[in-house]
């Protein structure tokens, strides 16, 4: 699923991976591949992440992960940052989820009276980013589907999320609702569509796998 | 002419804070924070602050020492994950918790800063983070209407700064800082070096010397400065 | 991962500016100006464009040759006093001037540039400079709307410049063009070296590489960029 | 009267002086006299004035003058410069004058039909300096009083100046209207009251000269 995430980066984009998942998918983009990846505590170009004797006091990334600088990073402030972000500077971001709607909603900030945290910067990457994807498991720990005919949880953005990345599958956010695009080896169609919350249109032929 | 003299010590500066006082706090996780001067903060104790800062630091750190203290009464942040006594503070109503999304409350503070009367976003739009702010028209499209931050005191880490006040941040520290320096009565920096007059080039200055009242030296740094270990 | 190579050619990158387009075009006086973006867009010839710029250089200079070319329909500016023929031409009805207050002009850009819907501010509120605009009542106090201002192209001059775009400014030179360098949708801008990448320390970098489309290096300065001699 | 309104610069100001004036007034001013000259072009720490010679081509004030640093200078771009004027950080601004009414109103930015090149910097500067003093003749070519009842030409800002410089005398502008503080050499109290397009309050005993 990382592995088929990372391929969603085109050359020379400027991407934004979210809390955690930056290392994961980063591992899979070629030491040649031309790409910046920023964090919006203010660095573009982030290097490889740091281990406890390598790391820098001052250089993290939006998740506390101590990173490295590249040949050409720039470090700005945090109104720089989000201007990249909201000015449409932001090719792609890869965001988590908890529930996604068939209209492409995201809810991913908060679960009231159990989680709220605030939103950090997560709203404006959801909502400004000119291409939104989410990575996700497709249900959440007791079976229940996160793709969902309505999000019943608080929204970060509404109709943002372009396709989604899960351990059954890609989905993309389609007028009509979610559409199935790629199918992970080992998943059948009932127990993808079986797991989906909402319903899941098939494409024409053969389903690729990944 | 030459360039005014801010050197000032810790205690003095950081008495300038008052009860009841909104106070800006730089830093972004680690990087950044003011440590030393949050320290000297709790020391002196004045109470019922409004604390304007990106996340409340972790346990045993920054921000975090001013809960314990019960010095805050009101928090305006982004984020306070990383921070469970902020959550259980906020949960049980000993403080209260104001949540704005990131890059809003950078331009917020920017616009404290910049003399402004506000700013105009749709971001956060779809949320509950808009409601009961004042939605402006503009050319049909409807915004909200985020007002400008300005504080009593903002307190500021930088790397290096110079004897008139110009500042220069490392790496990610730079984060909010810049932008609180602008935004404040009363700017108070600390710095791990300081240099002569002319050492920083005029051309890589990052906060500008006006902007900023006291300048304080740091001798060493504390352990709360370090990498954090997970 | 590397980060991707921006440098094109200056025909190529002008190519991109047609008949009725919005250009920034950075500078205040000489300093910043790019003189040799403006001479190659005289060279194609786009006409009716809407220029923005804090002012219209001298005779003979940047601006002037577009006003000579007849290739400008508007100019949204700050102050043209050092300019005889684009006075004359706005007297004339051969140009339309927008005037506005120079720290206004700078943070609609900026506001362009940050994704905001407009600002607020009692700037000019007294003069006529706020007739026609939208007032919008914060706290009891009133305060002028003024709108971001975005731009199809951005015409920028560095000092420096890496192969994917950070830029850094020399001295007055930075001015607008940081902003406007945040505020287009396609960036274009000229640099006066060209360096490794990694060579501009990334503390020091002024406008980072995500804002950037094209890079032009200069192999020489004309004229115009040399002290004016009155 | 340029000596005498350098006398209004304290120790530790940040002052932007107005096109034109500023090598005059910092003439006066010690080699050790502690104060930082902004140019809102985008520079704190403006050093002396340069000759053709010695400029730097990326180097003027906001009047084009060629100019240089001093140790501690800062450059930074103009959204930061007017942040600093409108946020209050600059404590003095020195500014020319078409007008001044009694109230304070200052006119110097345009005379319709004639002269309109744009405001520039100067609505902000007059309007959001802590402290606004004119330096100006104390009347027009022809003789017509500049300060005046209230101003016939459009307005920069309203009720900003608190003190006027000018070849006649040293003039505040108080909640009663303008008040006479000083007098320069050579005038006599008739003279300035006639040169004056308003009552001018005298203050009580002997008025000091410049």
């Amino acid at each position: 699923m990382v592995a088929r995430a990372a391929r969603e980066i085109a050359p020379g984009m400027v991407v934004n991976l979210g809390i955690g998942l930056p290392t994961k998918v980063v591992d899979h983009l070629g030491p040649d591949f031309p790409v910046c990846l920023h964090t919006e505590n203010g660095l573009a170009g982030i290097g490889p992440t740091c281990t406890p004797e390598t790391a820098d006091r001052n250089l993290i990334d939006a998740g506390g992960a101590y990173v490295s600088t590249i040949p050409g990073s720039a470090f700005f402030d945090s109104s720089v940052s989000f201007a990249l972000v909201r000015s449409g500077r932001l090719d792609l971001t890869m965001l988590g989820a908890f529930e996604v709607s068939q209209n492409g909603d995201l809810a991913n900030w908060k679960i009231p009276g159990k989680f709220s945290p605030g939103a950090g910067g997560g709203i404006e990457l959801a909502q400004k980013a000119r291409r939104v994807v989410v990575l996700t498991t497709h249900t959440d720990r007791i079976g229940n589907p996160k793709l969902k005919e309505t999000c019943s949880l608080p929204i970060t953005a509404r109709g943002c999320v372009a396709r989604i990345f899960t351990d059954m599958g890609v989905i993309d956010v389609t007028d009509q609702g979610f559409a199935l695009v790629e199918i992970a080896e080992g998943i059948s169609l009932p127990e993808i569509i079986d797991a989906t919350g909402a319903p899941l249109a098939l494409p024409a032929g053969d389903i690729p796998t990944f | 002419m030459r360039l005014p003299d801010k050197i000032g010590t810790l205690e003095e500066s950081i008495s300038r804070i008052s009860d009841g006082a909104t106070v800006m706090i730089g830093g972004f996780g680690v990087p950044g924070t003011p440590f030393t001067l949050i320290r000297e903060l709790v020391q002196q104790g004045p109470r019922d602050l409004t604390i304007i800062k990106n996340d409340a630091n972790e346990t045993d750190m920054g921000v975090d020492h001013l809960l314990v203290s019960g010095q805050v009464k009101r928090l305006i942040t982004t984020h306070i994950g990383l921070n469970p006594r902020a959550i259980a503070m906020m949960n049980a109503g000993e403080i209260e918790v104001e949540f704005n999304a990131q890059g809003i409350l950078a331009e917020r503070i920017r616009a404290g800063g910049s003399g402004l009367g506000g700013i105009l976003t749709d971001i956060g739009i779809d949320t509950e983070l808009a409601s009961g702010k004042q939605r402006v028209e503009v050319d049909g499209k409807s915004f909200i209407l985020e007002s400008a931050l300005r504080a009593d005191v903002a307190l500021i880490h930088a790397d290096r700064a110079d004897p008139f006040g110009n500042l220069a941040y490392a790496a990610t520290a730079r984060n909010f800082n810049p932008l609180m320096a602008m935004a404040a009565t009363h700017v108070i920096a600390e710095a791990e070096t300081l240099v002569p007059l002319g050492d920083l080039h005029a051309d890589d200055v990052h906060t500008p010397g006006p902007f900023v009242d006291d300048l304080v030296g740091l001798n060493e740094l504390s352990e709360e400065y370090a990498v954090v270990q997970r």
